[in-house]
């Protein structure tokens, strides 16, 4: 059994994104409230499934399907932010405060403005 | 008006090596079909994208640049900055006792152009500790959600914000 | 070695079903479904690699556009209470 | 509190049964060799008789179009059926859309996501994909347009017209593809035989009239899924103008 160093590499980035998506998904089921959850769900998972993705297209020979991967990588890089925001903002604009809070200054901001303006 | 064909001659060129790269078909056929599909493409979304017809234009933008030397040391540091995050977040996961000091905090830029604060709330959103709740265009105000406030005058996100803010401005304007 | 990752991301996508049923309110499964689909891409792209074979690839990418489209839609839907405002 | 007990078990004894389903899953996961019955009449044959690679176009579109072209007669009903249920409602206010964080970003994506569709179409001879689920991720683009930017913003873009203009359009051309077969004498919807050119196989130009039938569906698709996204969402607008209590901006 030979092991060159690429499939190593590829291995071991596979290793920890793995790692990192099972304790994200961990924290998912052990913070308090829901934008912790979604700093678990959502941040933590793309570095997660980056690395695994990083991983898999360096263990793969044919360079067209390794740019492929990578193309998938880039979408989850940028989409996932986007999508992030839209779910903590719809919560907030919905009416789910956080549990434990020490600090609210968008709390503060809507209710001093009222209309809210260009968004 | 320069600033538009730059831009739309740059989205026609990623957008054909797009389609090269998912089609992989190197024939003169395909080739002349996606040189054909990215014009179209092009001018569809330069009508209605760049100029933004679904926004209002209240405020005069400075002119975005792109310089290649921050550009070197500022995508390295992104990419640390997500693995950072990730690692942070686990290390909360697999603590036995998870107390935590959630907070949002209001952040105050000094990046006056509309894109540049795009990404630089998406960047906020995947460094360490922190979220983008909401945008204030107006007052170019963003809203931030702490996972750890360590001080509760939420002092440590608004540096650690500034430095990003920092880096992204000299790259981008 | 990809059956490995493949073992631990099983593991992963089963903590995140628990989130989706035991959730107390709606944005909590809404944020361990779109965590699923992006474990499901995830094992797409693996099972690429692992049957040697590009196609997964395409499937992969249409379905991350798709749970991407369905989250916002879900997000706009939860933020006034209405699909249509 | 038992309640929630009860709940929680329920929910371990079902992750355990999925989790087991997955076990399964994961260690039968070689290939399957032994392919016996028609399918490896199919297998052997259908790059040779049709020119295309993808053999799931192949059959689509070329052993059993006609089925296809009842598929496709389905949507074009239920288009013309729910946009005459919802024909009386009026177009009266204009959503406001997500934040500029999702507009700016989505605005990025957008032409990829488009050129990406169109690619699916095309290339739906020789590798995954064709008119249906190409359609389906350009009626995606659509949606986002109507989610993200506001319904004031899709209908100045696609005119409902244009999109009933590229549905019925769609369905001519499929016919009229349908058609040079029977001029030729090989039968309705014949491929090769009707004297379309094969091509060489693997190539962007093969595979006969199936790149043909590819467009034409992924056209019917595309406008019929907005159409119905589109009707639907009028149809909510109109009841917000109808009862004027509900608070509006």
């Amino acid at each position: 059994m030979n092991i060159d160093i690429t499939s190593a590499i590829a291995c071991a980035f596979m290793v920890v994104g793995v790692f990192f998506a099972m304790t994200s998904a961990l924290g998912m089921i052990r913070f308090p409230d829901v934008y912790t959850r979604i700093h678990a769900g959502t941040k933590a998972l793309t570095g997660g499934a980056l690395m695994t993705l990083v991983g898999a297209a360096l263990y793969y020979p044919a360079w067209q399907v390794k740019a492929k991967i990578l193309l998938i990588a880039l979408f989850f890089l940028i989409t996932n932010p986007i999508s992030s925001h839209a779910i903590a903002r719809a919560c907030y604009l919905h009416g789910i405060k956080p549990t434990v809070s020490y600090k609210d200054d968008y709390g503060e901001n809507l209710n001093n403005n009222g209309e809210e303006t260009e968004r | 008006m320069g600033t538009y064909r730059k831009k739309s001659i740059l989205l026609f060129v990623v957008l054909f090596l797009f389609w090269v790269l998912f089609t992989w078909k190197l024939e003169l056929p395909a080739l002349v079909v996606g040189l054909a599909l990215s014009f179209v493409i092009t001018r569809i979304s330069h009508l209605s994208f760049f100029p933004t017809v679904h926004e209002l234009y209240r405020h005069k933008e400075p002119p975005l640049h792109f310089r290649f030397r921050e550009a070197i040391t500022f995508f390295p540091l992104y990419v640390l900055n997500i693995l950072l995050a990730t690692a942070q977040v686990a290390l909360l996961a697999l603590k036995p006792h998870i107390e935590l000091k959630p907070g949002i905090v209001k952040l105050e830029t000094s990046i006056r152009n509309k894109t540049t604060l795009v990404i630089l709330a998406n960047q906020i959103t995947l460094t360490p500790g922190t979220l983008t709740v909401d945008i204030d265009l107006a007052h170019h105000n963003l809203f931030v959600h702490s996972i750890n406030l360590r001080t509760l005058d939420a002092d440590s996100v608004r540096k650690e914000v500034k430095e990003l803010e920092e880096r992204l401005r000299r790259m981008m304007e | 070695m990809i059956r490995l990752a493949l073992w631990g991301l099983m593991i992963a996508s089963l903590m995140g079903f628990w989130r989706v049923i035991i959730g107390p309110t709606v944005p909590d499964r809404i944020v361990a479904a779109d965590a699923l689909t992006i474990i499901l891409t995830t094992v797409l792209a693996l099972l690429a690699v692992d049957f040697g074979n590009g196609i997964f690839l395409d499937i992969a990418l249409a379905f991350s556009i798709l749970a991407f489209a369905d989250v916002l839609i879900m997000a706009k839907y939860f933020e006034h209470g209405e699909l249509h405002r | 509190m038992s309640k929630s007990c009860f709940l929680r078990i329920v929910t371990f004894l079902l992750c355990l049964a999925l989790g087991w389903q997955f076990w399964k899953g994961i260690l039968a996961l070689e290939p399957t060799q032994i392919i016996i019955g028609p399918a490896a009449h199919y297998i052997e044959s259908a790059a040779e008789e049709t020119g295309a690679t993808n053999i799931v176009a192949a059959i689509l579109f070329d052993y059993r179009a006609l089925d296809t072209l009842g598929e496709a007669s389905v949507i074009y009903t239920s288009v013309c059926g729910i946009a005459m249920l919802f024909a009386k409602s009026k177009f009266k206010i204009s959503s406001t859309g997500l934040s500029f964080i999702v507009k700016r970003g989505v605005s990025f994506i957008i032409p990829f996501l488009l050129l990406y569709a169109a690619g699916i179409v095309l290339m739906g001879h020789i590798s995954p994909g064709g008119g249906f689920q190409g359609g389906a991720v350009f009626a995606t683009a659509t949606i986002l347009f109507c989610i993200v930017y506001g319904s004031g913003f899709e209908a100045v873009m696609i005119k409902p017209k244009t999109k009933e203009l590229i549905e019925s359009s769609g369905a001519l051309m499929f016919v009229l593809i349908g058609f040079v077969g029977l001029w030729t004498g090989a039968g309705f919807l014949a491929n090769i035989a009707a004297g379309y050119p094969k091509g060489e196989v693997g190539r962007f130009l093969s595979g006969g009239s199936i790149p043909l039938l590819n467009i034409a569906v992924g056209m019917k698709v595309s406008a019929g899924l907005s159409t119905i996204f589109y009707s639907m969402i009028k149809l909510l607008e109109f009841e917000v103008t109808k009862h004027p209590g509900v608070k509006n901006k």
